[in-house]
């Protein structure tokens, strides 16, 4: 394993104790938690956002913090979803009297212990809603199982919802246009490299040197195919078709696009991702409105990519436009 | 039987101990279905667990559960804290105050603790969770007659039997049918649970 | 080799068509060049800012392309000083009638490079300034040999020179304000991992799986300590000390920093760093007026770091704070 | 002697020849002590300059030397981009119009190279760049007498000398001491840009 750390137990912290050192005007740390929110935190009559998840995936979720996205970000251990105490905690530090959102990945982790920190929440007369983001198509949708996983496209959700919640919006107009990016958001990632969980100390899988593995989740759960590396484009042809194939989008349709890279994969790799993607929409005569390239939901030192498509109506583009700044995300 | 305080202590220890140990195992088998971290909750848990119960006399089982409880909930977090969590709140309710509990506390106790599970993770019997062997477990717990060794060797048969199991919950439902093959790591926590339990109240019984 | 490239002889090329393809209204492609500049260029009555090198650095330069910072990136080969008739397209495509400022890393490659075409450039009589950043403090500065290297500190000269030329100020007084930047800026990084130039297949160099390389160059030049991998809080000690003692800033002095990730890096380990940076700042009562997390001038799949201080006068400091708004920096 | 169009072409495809073979070689040793592209450089320039001399005809040496500095100068890039294209564009500068060069008008044109790069380059003869082979075989080709194999025995052994020395130019300068023991990448390519050269002028000599 090699990594710049000092104690693998003490990854987080150190993390979160060197985040809100480095920007200690954007952001703060509730004391003696996991907990990074906005430095002027709770805004009295405005919904707060909360969203968090496994540490491992920076910027997710502290670098979304500020204003225009999220009011608090809640980190747990690598790649384990945070425990209800600290979600609560976040909830009652954004909350301004409107009631706090909920930005949940859909894991079964996750799921469960943002709920109990709700139900805490609402015990304590916080009003809480909760959306659950479900982009990764790789995973088949079924209603007998845990349904699609959470990945980049949660970002948009981020970013749109938290544009709605300054402009004074509710808690239910926040929820509703969640709920809507959410509808409109499909993802697909793959692996060329595996990760290590500094407490494991040794790689969560391992790939052939010739191969990639296409689907591979954010924690490095198994994808759909394991295969020879493919091509660039290759690699693009696959991930988007399956993108597309479930968003069908519509000719005359806009959507936003984002090439995400997993941790050790170059921009260079990821614009060459973008040429092809943009050659294919045109291909479909999909309009782009905008292009996001970089790492926003990453996975440790994975090399590898993801791809998310968001529909986009005007209602969400002029959200989209708006005004944005965290440590990760400005506009 | 005589089943308080210094029993569940020592329950925990044994518990914790085994965890540690297993943490690799736990976890590969949580790499091959999940993101490969189960040991390393289980561990940081019962670690906390056993040290915070260690600084603190308890007067009483339903007290003791109750803070395991919390403190699994507050340290372990993914699918497993919340689920573990839940079994001890759920089971310090049933047996609130009893300073010693007998085979049908312990019933009862588990009988909630597997409602409350089922209904946070909404798994049924066969989807390939810890579900399926806390199912057979406390079913067998309920009858009449609980022998130790025949109750480990059903927790121990449950838990292998997950291994051809297409999972539809938790991380491992992602993999579909390339899930079987594998045990349930939380499977094999829950063996371990119970194992750990059956060899204190096995001593307790002969003493 | 593990890449999503498509053909290693092409890498440059896509990715610049990928990169003007994702940001369409902030940068285009000067035809047939591998040169990116401002879409709005050549902007009248103002300095043209132009910097560039071999590719595999990025977001350097192409993302510091945009209002507030440069006017052109030139991009070579990876790890290729790019060639002066390149360069020569750079300084026309930018030129807006007052002057046109050349940002080199100190490489004897890009000074050569750079040279002949503000040779070129001046023939044709357009007014030429050149400045060279020499950050690096790995190797050692001496009269007899090339110098320092320049490194991730060239991004403050960029946004900082840009800041000022953007008011409207003469080539000369740009060119003013980058050599002061040059001369308060220091840098130092490390390495954990090798990376791969597309075109040579295989690592530049290898490191133990136990070793690190302290002061190893962004195109893998060899550094000036490998030993076995140390604690974060050790490589910051080791890094931060080399800068400290060839700025020397004093206690009342206030410093920008930049922990910069050279590709595979998390930024989980990037933020455990920058707690030791800001503890050490701290113990040596050296003010920090903001700190830069991330990656800006990366070396391909390189897993590693650099540490850049800038000391800040009031000048510098107002230019720092001043708008961006690039692909990758802005504010 | 009788070196002419036909012979800078065929000395231009051998060499490039050469290049294309040596070109995992010299990247090798440019990764010792440089940045590992000396090799890639050297092969892509090369190989469009005979590319792009293939198709053109040249009615003199000149024309052709100025053709191939600038390909050298718009292809190669980094620091042996400039340098070689200077070689070439001095070079040309010196024979132009000259239809065939004897072994002085070579000798006139190499000094005005070797002055090119050293102006450029501000590399002094031990600074462990190519100036360590170009310096000493300009100054043989001077001479009254030029003996072919002689000629890229020097050239070799001036190669081969740069492996002591410590570089003060270039970027394994950077390296200092510990530039001592590797071969200068930039001396080897010049190395076989004189051999290929004199394998040439041999073949046209004895003709
Ligand atoms: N919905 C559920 N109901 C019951 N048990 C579950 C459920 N989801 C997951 N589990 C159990 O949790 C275990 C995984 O725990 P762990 O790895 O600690 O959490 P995570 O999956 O969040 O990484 C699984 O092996 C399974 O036994
Ligand atoms: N200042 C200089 N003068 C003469 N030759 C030089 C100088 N700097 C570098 N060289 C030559 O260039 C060679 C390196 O070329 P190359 O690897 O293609 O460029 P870069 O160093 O930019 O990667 C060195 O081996 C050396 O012979
Ligand atoms: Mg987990
Ligand atoms: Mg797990
Ligand atoms: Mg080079
Ligand atoms: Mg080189």
């Amino acid at each position: 394993m090699k990594k710049l750390i000092n104690n693998p137990e003490e990854v987080v912290s150190e993390m979160l104790e060197g985040f809100v050192l480095a920007h200690p005007k954007q952001v703060k740390l509730v004391p003696n938690t996991s907990v990074i929110v906005r430095a002027d935190s709770p805004i009295q009559g405005k919904v707060g956002l909360v969203s968090g998840g496994g540490s491992g995936h920076e910027p997710s979720h502290g670098g979304f913090v500020g204003t225009g996205m999220l009011d608090g970000a809640v980190a747990g251990e690598v790649f384990t979803s945070p425990t209800p105490d600290q979600v609560y905690e976040a909830i009652k530090a954004v909350d301004g009297g409107k009631g706090v959102l909920l930005i949940i990945k859909n894991y079964t982790g996750d799921v469960l212990n943002f709920e109990m920190a709700a139900e805490l929440a609402e015990a304590d007369g916080i009003k809480v809603a909760k959306v659950v983001v479900n982009d990764d198509v790789a995973v088949e949708n079924s209603t007998y199982t845990t349904g699609r996983r959470g990945i980049a496209g949660t970002v948009f959700v981020h970013k749109i919802a938290g544009a709605l919640a300054e402009t004074g919006a509710s808690l239910e107009e926040v929820e509703a246009v969640a709920n809507k990016v959410i509808q409109n958001v499909r993802s697909m990632g793959m692996a060329l490299t595996p990760c290590t969980i500094p407490a494991a100390g040794k790689p969560g899988f391992s790939i052939g040197d010739n191969e990639m593995e296409i689907g591979m989740g954010i924690h490095g759960e198994p994808g759909i195919e394991r295969g020879e590396i493919k091509t660039a484009d290759e690699v693009t042809s696959v991930l988007l078709k399956k993108v597309l194939d479930d968003l069908q989008p519509t000719q005359d349709e806009k959507v936003a696009v984002m090439i995400n890279g997993l941790g050790a994969t170059p921009l260079m790799e990821l614009y060459i991702l973008n040429k092809k993607v943009s050659d294919l929409l045109k291909e479909r005569n999909i309009d782009v409105y905008e292009t996001f390239v970089g790492e926003y939901m990453t996975s440790l030192e994975m090399a590898g990519c993801s791809i998310t498509l968001l529909k986009l109506d005007n209602h969400l583009t002029e959200l989209l436009d708006a005004k944005a700044n965290t440590v990760a995300f400005k506009r | 039987m005589n089943f308080g305080v210094e029993q569940t202590k020592k329950w925990m220890q044994e518990l914790n101990q085994r965890l540690q140990l297993q943490k690799a195992y736990l976890t590969e088998l949580d790499q091959a279905i999940g993101d490969g971290d189960h040991g390393l909750n289980m561990a940081r848990g019962f670690q906390e667990v056993v040290y915070k119960i260690s600084i603190i006399d308890y007067k009483d089982v339903g007290s003791l559960f109750k803070d395991i409880g919390m403190v699994l909930l507050s340290k372990v977090g993914g699918a497993s804290g919340p689920l573990y969590g839940t079994v001890f709140l759920k089971a310090a309710n049933e047996v609130k105050g009893k300073e010693s509990l007998e085979t049908k506390d312990l019933a009862a106790a588990f009988t909630a603790s597997l409602e409350g599970v089922k209904m946070r993770g909404k798994a049924n019997l066969g989807d390939k969770t810890m579900v399926d062997v806390w199912e057979p477990v406390v079913a067998y717990l309920q009858g009449d007659q609980v022998d130790w060794d025949t109750f480990i060797s059903l927790a121990k048969t449950n838990m292998e039997n997950t291994e051809q199991l297409e999972a539809k919950k938790g991380r491992a439902a992602y993999l579909g049918k390339r899930s079987i093959g594998h045990l349930d790591p939380g499977a094999v926590s829950s063996f371990y649970f119970f194992a750990e339990l059956a060899k204190v109240c096995k001593e307790v019984s002969q003493a």
